[in-house]
């Protein structure tokens, strides 16, 4: 057995979880018996978490978007799931120009900037798609979340995808939500791990994973305790940060409905060129995560 | 040198040492690189950059050796100055790339403003000292002679301050390059900087090793020509 | 008619205590040869340069006619290091048509002796060859006011003998004003009108020498002025 | 000329010229200051960032001195190495954070290297040609007073190269703190660079700012005090 | 037995077509004074140079006792810019004791007539006290083999005939090999054991100087022999 676990800490958007397991210390005081130590790693993006993995610098990521992770798998790397972590609806959502609430059909012509090949961009084509059209009506932007949304508010774009935080505040600004993901697509986040890991360290990742389903338990049960620890954490006030909680939808077990995401999600980067081979997505979903 | 170093990473990937993942073959990138030209995105993305890096360059050249100069001349200017300057060169772009967005909107110019926020300053800097440095002995001749503030220039204080200028343009240089992967953050849909960071994202690293492998490329010949023109322009300082 | 004049003028250099010219007083007359001898730092090349107003006094006044054109040899060559030997020395006559600039600047070369070497850069030059070029630049344009920090001081005996003489032709014909710092007192009795003895601070002794020109050095009255100069400057 | 701009500042958020979200009134980044400060994360994230930057400063101070000196002696040195150095160079260090994190892990180490490399090339490029643009007469000097390897760099070049090996150490410094934000991209959990990231992606454009002004006059201050030190340690090299 | 020894030497400037020394054969002799004259360009000061290992011989081969310690005057004064008068001269014995340093730096500052600018830098020296100090570095470990280009070319009368005068001194106890250039053939009839008459590519005339030290300019064996150097140079 190893005597370290380097686990990626990632608290944006909003994963509660994360925020308490790392405050609780649960995971260390599950293996401290073990003589194992964790090492928690800040790293946000997701592609960085999965080039870390493949560098063996990191076994686990606490929270990893799905296309991230196929990406990943479409290009060798292997990165499975360990389990289900939240399935952000609200957390993703088109924002408009201050002034106006525009409706998806106003999209038609306009420049909408966000980031390519996550679940943001997946919103906006199944917006489109839903109302009769296609990304190629729409003056479509490549930037991160961050830059869109001082685009946004520099009024140099008319409409932005945005996560978490930044749909907070841009309403506060002014800005209106055009379409979230809500009833469009099924953004999952999930537990990641290296194949390496998950191989050669079934028992241990077995136990992470436990640890991980008592904790989205214990934030059910101590819900304003754990709010204000993630407020606190992510910076924002508590209002927001029940809102960001609840538009999250926590959960622990995959179910066939999140395999049938994964498989659409596939697709979707498929077709637009983000992934290069296809892989079976029900192999990269561990039978631990299932249960 | 270059040449084992370029061996050592076909043995590398051949002995399959090293993730491929991360370090992709010399194959797989040159299978990239003939892709991305047959597609002809290749020479978008060269033009692009090439464009902004140069543009941003230029721009960077045009105030910084000017402001070089004459903050050597009149040090008041240059005390007058010297916090919001040394502000400037202390803060990282990438951090002032929301505001950047907000003033000068998704367009070029801020991209540019990126490029030459990033090769302004060893021009500058270079400039400044090389002014400042001038041997006094010949700005009294100058003044025997007469030389009004042109011809001063002319055929004294840019001949003498030409060696520390010319080592901060080469630096600004490649500065400018440095900074295309941060500039096409801004809303590009073309560039070496965006090919590197979209295909990054996608874990594409066979395409992020053709762009950055361009860069290099370009960059190289850039400043080898570079060198060839102030050799033909300026003999004596490059002894 | 003075070309400059300085008067009561007092100067030090920034930092230092000592004065270097202290109510210093002089009349420079036009069209005249002032030669300066003194010992070596007693401040020959300062005064040259509170002339030339490459230094400001810290009292008095020192006036030059502005439609004077200056002409200065330092006491190093001070050739420009990017330049060859040419284009060094036609940068007084810059503005002029290139056909005058070679015409002169060949001529004035013919003169140093330095013909053969109009396309060496400074580095190249021996060091006597880099003062002739010096000397070449300042002649380039016959000013009006000529000041000469030993001009001929790294010269040999018969090529310094040679451009004295050519010197005091053009001189001649030219009537500059001229301010000549030398070492050599027979050099100072060749040229000058007039020969100043500079010590610390003042004017210890001045001279007039009443011979006609051209003056040979083996002239016995040019031997006999230019011992009572070194008496002045022994005793002094 | 700061307070000028402070003044407009203060003004522009008074009257909402711009966009409070992303330039946020004085008052609104002092009460951010106050409350990273109080809650003890600020000084977390300046001493992460101050070691950060110094630690790959000196590292990059390190290698470049004596290659700029070696290279500007033993040309052939110079020309071998020419093709790598000027490659690396040119390469935006952000497209090398993948590999960066293969070869180094995602510690201290791969942040260290992201500093080095962003601050290495204004010192050996200026120490290069400060080295090389010595002035031969001096060297001939050395010679006649049997001056050996390490006198004559202590007696002769050192201080020969000195305006021009300052003007890159300070230039390297400055770049050593802009690197922060792209070094602490890796992994970090703390810094500056961290804080002004963590705060974009949060939209807490007040926090983003005591970021930016704290990279800012720490760097003014580091700068000051370098400035003082050569002062003191070379009075001649700064008239 | 010779100090130095010149055998055949060719030399041109790498560029350059002509020829500066040309099948050239010199023997320097242990102890003696060896005076050089010759017109302004005619490859004195690259003679030197090749002596004291600076250039190198396309043909030829010069050979020096590598026991012996060199001390060298350019023509230029080239004094480091970022030392003081004191740590410029102070050098040569830099690995001394600080103690014998400060000792023997300022004996040899007093010799020159320097003490008082022990701490100023080289910028705020006169052009001859510049040289002084170049002087004085090259006597301040008194080498073995001493070369001097011109060393007293920017002083005047007075100062210079003192600093000869010492320079004699010196030389009768200390007794160096001494290549002295000079342009003042008094000056190298009072010094050297032998002049030569340096020009284009070869010696033009040497004469033995056979007179007792110490000698006086005003010494009429001293004047008989400058009036034959003079003529030598003259006519070659
Ligand atoms: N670095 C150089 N490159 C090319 N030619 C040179 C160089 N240095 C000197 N020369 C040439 O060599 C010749 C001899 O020069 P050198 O300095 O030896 O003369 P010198 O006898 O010392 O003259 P002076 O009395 O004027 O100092 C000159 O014609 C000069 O132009
Ligand atoms: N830049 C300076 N700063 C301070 N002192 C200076 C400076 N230049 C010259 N001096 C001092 O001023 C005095 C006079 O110097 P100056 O150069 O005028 O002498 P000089 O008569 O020309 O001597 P020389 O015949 O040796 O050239 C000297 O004592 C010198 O030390
Ligand atoms: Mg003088
Ligand atoms: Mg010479």
């Amino acid at each position: 057995a190893p005597d370290q676990i380097n686990i990626a800490y990632v608290k944006d958007p909003f994963n509660l979880q994360n925020i308490v397991m790392k405050q609780h210390q649960s995971l260390e005081k599950e293996f401290q018996k073990d003589g194992i130590k964790i090492n928690w790693v800040s790293i946000n993006s997701g592609a960085q978490q999965a080039q870390a993995m493949a560098a063996g610098s990191l076994d686990v990521s606490a929270v990893m978007n799905t296309a991230s992770l196929l990406m990943a798998n479409g290009a060798g790397n292997k990165v499975l799931v360990a389990t289900g972590v939240a399935r952000p609806t609200q957390v993703f959502a088109v924002v408009g120009k201050a002034g106006q609430q525009m409706k998806i059909e106003d999209l038609k012509g306009k420049k909408v900037a966000g980031p390519k090949g996550t679940v943001l961009h997946q919103v906006l084509v199944a917006a489109l798609k839903s109302k009769g059209m296609s990304i190629n009506d729409v003056e479509f932007i490549q930037m991160d979340p961050s830059k869109a949304y001082a685009a946004l508010m520099g009024k140099h774009v008319d409409a932005a995808l945005l996560a978490a935080s930044l749909i907070i505040k841009s309403n506060q600004a002014g800005a209106k939500t055009v379409v979230t993901a809500d009833g469009l697509v099924n953004p999952l986040l999930v537990m990641a791990v290296s194949e390496k890991f998950a191989k050669e360290n079934s028992a241990l990742l077995e136990r992470i994973v436990k640890v991980h389903r008592q904790t989205t338990k214990w934030i059910y049960e101590n819900y304003d305790q754990a709010i204000a620890m993630g407020a606190k954490e992510a910076g924002v006030s508590l209002q927001d940060a029940d809102k960001l909680a609840k538009w999250s939808h926590y959960f622990d077990v995959i179910t066939d409905e999140d395999l049938q995401s994964l498989k659409s999600d596939q697709a979707f980067l498929l077709e637009n060129d983000m992934m290069q081979n296809k892989v079976n997505t029900d192999q990269l979903v561990l039978p631990i995560a299932r249960q | 040198m270059p040449v084992a170093l370029f061996v050592l990473w076909g043995l590398a990937s051949a002995f399959s040492w090293v993730n491929p993942y991360l370090l992709p073959s010399p194959g797989s990138v040159y299978s990239a690189f003939i892709e991305l030209v047959k597609d002809g995105t290749l020479f978008d993305h060269v033009g692009a950059s090439l464009g902004r890096a140069f543009g941003g360059y230029l721009a960077a050249a045009c105030f910084a050796l000017p402001m070089g100069y004459f903050f050597a001349k009149y040090e008041s200017l240059h005390v007058q100055s010297r916090l919001v300057l040394e502000s400037l060169r202390m803060i990282p772009p990438l951090s002032l790339i929301p505001l950047l967005i907000l003033w000068l909107g998704i367009g070029e110019l801020a991209k540019l403003t990126i490029v030459l926020l990033a090769s302004f300053f060893p021009i500058y800097l270079n400039a400044y000292s090389g002014f400042k440095q001038l041997d006094y002995r010949y700005g009294e001749l100058a003044k025997t002679l007469n030389l009004n503030t042109f011809e001063k220039i002319r055929h004294i204080e840019f001949p003498g301050a030409l060696p520390a200028v010319f080592t901060g343009l080469r630096l600004g240089f490649g500065y400018s390059w440095r900074a295309l992967v941060s500039a096409e953050l801004i809303a590009a849909s073309s560039g070496l900087g965006y090919l590197i960071s979209d295909a990054s994202e996608m874990a594409r690293t066979d395409q992020v090793f053709v762009g950055i492998l361009m860069i290099a490329v370009l960059g190289i010949i850039g400043d080898t020509l570079f060198q060839r023109a102030i050799r033909k322009v300026a003999p004596w300082s490059v002894k | 008619m003075s070309a400059v004049s300085l008067r009561n003028v007092s100067f030090r250099y920034p930092g230092h205590d000592n004065w270097i010219l202290n109510n210093f007083s002089l009349e420079i007359k036009e069209q005249k040869v002032l030669a300066i001898i003194g010992k070596s730092g007693c401040g020959k090349s300062t005064l040259i340069r509170l002339i030339a107003g490459l230094l400001q006094p810290n009292e008095g006044i020192i006036t030059t006619q502005s439609s004077h054109q200056l002409g200065m040899v330092f006491q190093d060559p001070r050739l420009l290091p990017w330049k060859t030997v040419f284009e060094n020395v036609a940068l007084p006559i810059r503005n002029e048509s290139i056909e005058y600039q070679k015409r002169i600047v060949r001529e004035v070369l013919e003169l140093v002796g330095l013909s053969h070497t109009e396309s060496y850069y400074p580095s190249e030059l021996s060091g006597g060859m880099a003062q002739r070029a010096a000397l070449a630049r300042a002649l380039v344009q016959s000013p009006d006011i000529l000041l000469m920090d030993e001009p001929f001081g790294a010269l040999d005996a018969i090529t310094r003998a040679q451009i004295q003489m050519d010197f005091e032709k053009i001189q001649q014909t030219k009537k500059m004003t001229v301010v000549l710092i030398t070492h050599e007192v027979n050099e100072a009795v060749r040229l000058a009108d007039q020969v100043l003895v500079l010590g610390n601070t003042k004017i210890l002794d001045a001279l007039s020498v009443d011979l006609p020109h051209p003056r040979a050095v083996t002239d016995l009255h040019v031997i006999q002025y230019a011992a009572n100069v070194l008496n002045l400057l022994t005793n002094s």
